[in-house]
């Protein structure tokens, strides 16, 4: 609860209503305690309260399970990050109790389930202590049968009640959820949730109240970051896909394998990442750009063939849900660690475009925009997402769908005459036709990864060889000095600039209206396009004395990370320097601030 | 929210000109001189000089339309195929053309493909790949070259370089136990399997002919020789060569897998002809039949209304 | 003929002997001509007579052959690179007059086999024109069976004839190529040489002899970069490989293949390049450090295995040889760019060693090297050479072998306890012991691709990610720091510095010791280390106005190439320029200073 | 020339101990504790259980050498099988376990490699390794998991999942046709060739020993049920659930090929036991041979000697 709205004494009448803008919740449990749904359903009910909303979570990399959280932020206002510091634990059990309690303000509450729990008194002067026999009670509710599967539930009630939730869209959303099912499950939901709402919250001195919202413009639609990135894709006219699974990138091929039957669309699982992204590659040379994806080893599968699209300039969309590497590394931890492969990834001089979304709404957008330059530029395109923006859950402004989605089959017409790789091309840039087109010149153009002429066919000219590998990074070139240039958060002068990229922005934001709140000369700039890189950086660098370039990657051998790598290669302006952390967490607000002054105290290092 | 939607122009510059026939009006059918593109860079005297020879005849032969032939293939001597057809195709990486070329069939229905290659790019690193197109029975063509040896590369042993063929890897004599390919492909669950050879024009047009009428994925092994690296590899199955080119034999059921098997285990060299045929459904029709059914339910929608559906669901 | 030595005036007395310091020969014809034998039998011969030699080709990729040519540089004093300009053309068909004539300097040889070669007028007064029937005298001697292949043995009498060179030695070098093959076939080799040699230069009014070399320490060795690789391997105690085949790294692994089991080693070919990789990690961590290699497309494939090495601290040595990219590229070229994924290759933070040699020689100690470095730092090491030394041929001092061959075979003695992966280690360095070791304390290490704990078992530990990552980290910047600063070459301060790697050493050497001539302030630095960068470059850049990093790859999107982009990010220092190309050739000294000074008068470009 | 060579102690700090016990002498037999490291992270009734225990016997039963014992996998929830495991052991890449092991295999001939997975690992992405690990016949023994379904990653399509199976990729059902393990490890020329249960302990027992006493490349395919994502999977093979658990006929030749391929097209549950076998040489013991003939030409001359006769020629 933002804290300077939440009433601070610890007062005692049991049945005060403390009006709050935000609150941040976090449910601790074991991985099979469903404690997902509980975010999912508050998120949910967040966006049709037209409130903001962010969550963020971890999941054990193993399937028998273990410990996992789940948390969530709603506020009334402008929700950047999913907080630093919980308002509310709840814990399912004593592990969940004692590893999460720090997460928790001092003051803030701490609702254990007291069949599982033993409280330490050493913590009970901290922390409001809160005692629910969670399982007994839902038991109690629906019997014992259910395995643990209906705690989360009645968890949800207890919430609902405690913060004043909206009883009837709750009650929409879990028929709603469960539709489809047994019966008897949707039956069995309701009674565990209103087992929890009805339990008398006897010792709880306080109930919290949203302050309304303000009214958006639209609806809002809620989900998570691989859901938005695949809706994205369908609409911006993507058909056929293929990859191989791998978490976090699974769900966005399980999403579209299922949904783009109704668009006449197909995607195939396949043997490998090779054969998906040449499965994509065949079907975006066959006229209608295609996508493909993974994480961490499928993406350094996939350079080969990647290199291939580059040469032979057939566009193709590879999406890349990054988690912690190298190697196998912790797949279910969040990194920003590809971005090297993402820009360099493969053999050769192989130019490509990368693109990192920095919200959930925004991963919508980015698949939209990553299939409109993958056609114009016939080029791959890479977004680099990851796991923190794939799996939390925010609710944006629904798009306008009619005018977002877009057909892009291929034109067959047939045309006079053909040259796929023209020398003449204006900035290298050249449209593309689709196998099963007249060509009535007779001449027929050949894709190939083979240095080659202007028909494709190969050479060993050195002179084709050069003018080829110009026309390649060329097109690129002109890219890059289109794009826009990116805004500042805050004003374009002062001690300290952060660069971020990806799912930092709302944390880096945070951190520079706390600094500024702080009287801290702080701004903040995020960088979507990140090669080509957009126009402009040099001049916002230059109204800073510290530019620091927040990343989820390693300090690298040199001290700094990867987007630094890049920018300082190109700026050569010392004054950009790394601030970085590798632990798979995401960036804390506190976190940024602190090492941010640290990096300042400690000056300009000798590299 | 996104800073920049860059609105791409479908066909850009390219003038776009009426079909110079009228719609339905009979064309012109293509000849050889239409569809012949390079001069082949293969070594005179080379094998792969037949297989393009008969993939001209069958184009002719068959009154395909231009625009509609697409030729694919991986990397390798015969890989260089496309290049000397003139019509669509691509040239793609080292082992990965199914895939590739599943990518095309599985979009575009109204488009040939046909897939060429040598015995490395299918069965070595390739080989994969060529089992699971087999399993998904995806409709295509594909011709392997087999000349047991790698051609571009310059005399490596290959997945089915026979024991003790001596290269440069192995200059003692091949030692790894070659695959077999039939064996392979239809224990894989190729759903069309022959076999062929260079020397026997006739009976490779055949072949030719009755894969690419095959709804499904058929394959041709076609020896294919190296007259530089692999000289007289296949005399024996050449009767100019005092060789024996015996047929598969008329008895043998094409449906029976067991006795295609049987088949498969004769010593070179064996025989020539369909070993295998069988008439499941392919993975276009199986996914034409889902979407079919998917379509049903959204039927009189356009596709932003279902997506708005489907919006209107997550609020 | 090094000008300065050769008579100036075109005289006309036949029988003239002029004494000359070098020669460049190029010699055009097709690939099936055994254009290379000739150079082969020149190189060695040169490495016989204690001279210097380098040699360059071309060769066509396609299989049926094409244009080819084979390039000799034979020299008293040092030979830096393979000469800019030929001092004499042998060409053998019309083609190859007419497209290799402008490589002769003016007033230089041309000897063209009349038979096939029609002389152009207009180009008779510029150079010097010598006509011999090659084929119909090839063929008079030897018969026409043996199709065209006498004529590079005739080629190599004339030669032989008009340099003086040693007829004895010569001899010997045939007959030893030819043992162990049909009779015959040395008696038509001899009788081809003897023909040519005997044939009487009517025309030639000039010959010509080498002055005698400096007498060096120990004998000389002749051969190409990839020889010198594989033998090096072999010297630093190498027993196992496994790789796919693929031009130009192929002949390593040839090689290999044949000359382990003499040592009791073995080399796989494997199904590919995943395969290979794998086999040879697979046999690094059964206790001998393995080695794979690659070019081109299969180093793309490679790059998530060689993700697993990183992580599991296994060492392996992975041979680049690199050609022109992306893609299939130009097989038959050379190109520097594979450094970006030599060193950034693969997803997450996985730093690696890159080691780039930079000549024939240097492939030999750098082999060694790479194996030393790897156990030592339990990791991957990544050796980056290139089309163009693989394929050049170099006389240089032949090792000590008793003293650089070296035994590692695994010690399986029965340990204490071991933990594979401390986080107490110095530097992060730690030995590793061989399964197949006894462990005393019963506990057993795994080696493992996901981030684990110091036994290697798998954790999701935030704190532990970020120690691991920083100990694979850190013992690749103790190797950094432990490097030997790079000596620069020419004086330590001045207007301009080259920087290079890899096979440019040459070239950027004689473009140094041509500036000096000229007297324009320029010195080079060759960088071996790649990654980790040795130290004291800063101090090295500093004492030039320019510095220019000169390689054989593209410019980027923004101005520089790859090498270039690792030193500006590092060094943050707008002076340090790129000077690319990327038309697969070798750089010409020329080429160099005439970039290097339109780039001086260009000043610092805007990126 | 070459600036700086890192010469690289062999152990560095690790302290060597002597051998507790006198060489030669009997060491006490390594029992399952001995072997047991960290509590499976299976869910509690999955099928990998079993085959870890019976692993643990075959250990105690063969008096195994604790240091000589080797497991590795790729990746999956079968494949976490080496941390249970107290012993050397490598948890290598998804699908690449075969060729990893090869290179142990091939260098250390003192090694037993034992190397278990998934039906992904195996028949998805390693599918091809599989066939050339069965050509080159290379001594180890792997045993293929097989859930039919990716467990790790949380129920989707496998290569072994049966037609109308209800995967998070599939939810209409399996379409693909499912490869047959048996006919694929046959037709590849693996050279022991066994299926077998969790269900069966002592069945599988008997499996793993007789791979393990096989010299060759020799696989077990052992169904495990995977209770999260495909519960019942297996109930008709099971006895104990109303299913039939039925051997391999005792009348069948297991060096018959073909009749293997005829027993491998029964039906599920079909039949356990090893369906082929055959004793060829293994690539092992091949290149043992190519060495000894090489060695005996330089016999007596040290490493270094012999390169230097190299260079000699070099000149
Ligand atoms: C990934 C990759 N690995 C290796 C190569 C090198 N390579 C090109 S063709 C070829 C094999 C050629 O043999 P085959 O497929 O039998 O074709 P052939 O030349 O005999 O017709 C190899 C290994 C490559 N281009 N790409
Ligand atoms: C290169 C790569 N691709 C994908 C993955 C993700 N992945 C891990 S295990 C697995 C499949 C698991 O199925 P299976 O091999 O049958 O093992 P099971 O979990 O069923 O035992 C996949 C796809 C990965 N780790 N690496
Ligand atoms: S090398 Fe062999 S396969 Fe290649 S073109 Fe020549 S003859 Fe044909
Ligand atoms: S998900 Fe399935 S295979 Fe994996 S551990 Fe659980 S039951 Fe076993
Ligand atoms: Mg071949
Ligand atoms: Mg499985």
């Amino acid at each position: 609860m933002s804290e300077s709205t939440v009433t601070p004494p610890v007062s005692a009448s049991p049945a005060k209503v403390s009006k709050v803008t935000e609150a941040v919740i976090r449910f601790a449990g074991n991985s099979q305690d469903g404690i997902q749904a509980i975010g999912g359903f508050l998120a949910r009910l967040a966006g049709r309260s037209e409130q903001e909303v962010m969550t963020f979570m971890t999941i054990p990399s193993t399937i028998s399970g273990g410990p996992s959280i789940f948390q969530v932020r709603i506020g009334s206002g402008e929700v950047l990050s999913a907080g630093d510091e919980a308002d509310m634990l709840v814990a399912f059990y004593q592990h969940s109790y004692e590893d999460h309690i720090h997460s928790v303000r001092k003051g803030g509450i701490v609702l254990y389930d007291s069949d599982h729990v033993q409280v330490k008194p050493e913590w009970e002067s901290e922390y409001r202590h809160v005692a629910v026999p969670i399982s007994s009670r839902t038991i109690e509710a629906i019997g014992g049968t259910a395995k643990d599967k209906g705690k989360n539930l009645f968890t949800l009630g207890l919430v609902a009640k405690m913060f004043d939730l909206n009883l009837p869209k709750l009650e929409r959303l879990i028929t709603e959820r469960f539709t489809g099912k047994d019966e008897s499950v949707v039956k069995n939901a309701m009674m565990a949730f209103n087992a929890g709402y009805g339990f008398s919250l006897g010792n709880l001195f306080e109930t919290f109240q949203f302050v309304e919202s303000q009214k958006r413009d639209g609806h809002q639609v809620v989900m998570n970051g691989n859901e938005a990135m695949a809706y994205g894709l369908i609409a911006a006219g993507i058909r056929f896909g293929a990859a191989y699974p791998i978490t976090p990138w699974s769900d966005i091929m399980e999403l579209l394998r299922r949904e783009l039957p109704k668009y006449g669309g197909t995607f195939v699982q396949c043997e490998d990442e090779i054969a998906s992204i040449s499965m994509a590659i065949g079907a975006s040379w066959a006229g209608r750009v295609a996508v493909t994806g993974s994480s961490g080893p499928g993406i350094s599968l996939k350079t080969e063939a990647l290199g291939w699209a580059v040469m032979a300039e057939v566009p193709l969309v590879v999406c890349d849900i990054q988690r912690g590497g190298p190697s196998t590394g912790m797949p279910t931890s969040v990194e920003q660690s590809d971005l090297n492969i993402a820009v360099y990834g493969g053999h050769g001089d192989s130019p490509r475009v990368v693109l990192a979304p920095t919200s959930v709404e925004d991963c919508f957008y980015t698949a939209i925009e990553a299939v409109n330059i993958a056609r114009k530029y016939s080029t791959p395109v890479v977004i680099i997402s990851d796991q923190a923006i794939a799996t939390r859950i925010e609710a944006f402004t629904e798009p306008n769908m009619e005018k977002v989605c877009q057909d892009i089959s291929p034109d067959l017409t047939p045309v006079a005459d053909y040259k796929p790789y023209p020398l003449n091309a204006p900035d290298g840039i050249s449209p593309r036709i689709a196998p099963g087109t007249r060509i009535m010149s007779g001449k027929y153009p050949i894709a190939t990864g083979l240095e080659h002429d202007e028909m494709g066919h190969p050479t060993g000219s050195p002179k084709l060889h050069t003018q080829m590998t110009a026309r390649r990074r060329k097109k690129l070139q002109k890219l890059g000095s289109e794009l826009p240039v990116p805004k500042i958060y805050g004003p374009p002068e002062g001690n300290i600039l952060l660069v971020g990229w990806g799912s930092t922005e709302g944390p880096i934001r945070e951190a520079v209206d706390r600094a500024r709140a702080a009287g801290d000369s702080v701004s903040s700039v995020h960088i979507r396009h990140i090669s080509p890189l957009p126009p402009g950086l040099e001049n916002i660098f230059a109204g800073f004395n510290n530019v620091f370039v927040v990343e989820m990657n390693d300090e690298g051998l040199y001290g700094y990370g990867q987007l630094c790598g890049l920018l300082r290669a190109r700026y050569c302006d010392p004054k950009i320097r790394g601030l970085t952390k590798t632990d798979g967490l995401t960036f804390r607000v506190r976190e940024i601030l602190d090492r941010a002054k640290a990096n300042v105290a400690e000056g300009l290092r000798k590299m | 929210m996104s800073e920049t939607i860059v609105q791409a122009p479908a066909r850009g510059n390219i003038t776009a000109v009426p079909a110079i026939e009228l719609p339905g009006a009979e064309r012109k059918p293509i000849t050889k001189k239409d569809i012949s593109a390079d001069h082949p860079t293969w070594c005179p005297g080379c094998g792969d000089f037949s297989v393009l020879a008969l993939y001209f005849k069958l184009m002719e032969k068959r009154k395909m339309l231009h625009e509609k032939i697409t030729t694919i293939a991986g990397i390798g001597c015969s890989s260089r195929f496309p290049y000397f057809v003139q019509a669509h195709g691509a040239h793609y990486i080292h082992g990965r053309s199914l895939p590739f070329s599943s990518g095309v069939s599985l979009t575009r229905p109204d488009l040939h493909v046909f897939v060429f290659g040598g015995d490395g790019d299918a069965f070595s690193i390739g080989g994969n790949h060529v089992n699971h197109t087999a399993r998904k029975n995806i409709k295509m063509t594909y011709v392997i070259m087999d000349n047991w040896v790698y051609g571009l590369t310059k005399k490596q042993t290959s997945p089915t370089s026979p024991l003790g063929f001596k290269s440069k890897t192995d200059t003692w004599g091949a030692m790894d136990q070659p695959i077999n390919p039939m064996k392979q492909l239809i224990s894989a669950g190729a759903t069309f399997v022959a076999r062929a050879t260079h020397t026997n024009p006739n009976h490779l047009l055949q072949m030719m002919e009755a894969a690419m009428d095959h709804d499904g994925f058929s394959v041709i092994e076609c020896l294919s020789e190296c007259v530089e690296f692999y000289e007289g590899a296949f005399d024996s199955s050449n009767p100019r060569k005092g060789g024996k080119f015996e047929l598969v034999p008329a008895t043998h059921d094409v449906t029976d897998e067991n006795a295609a098997y049987a088949l498969a285990a004769a010593p070179f060299p064996g025989h020539f002809g369909i070993f295998y045929k069988n008439n499941r459904p392919t993975k276009n029709a199986n996914e034409a039949k889902i979407n079919a059914a998917a379509m049903a339910k959204v039927a009189g929608k356009k596709d932003w209304e279902i997506l708005q559906a489907t919006f209107n669901r997550l609020k």
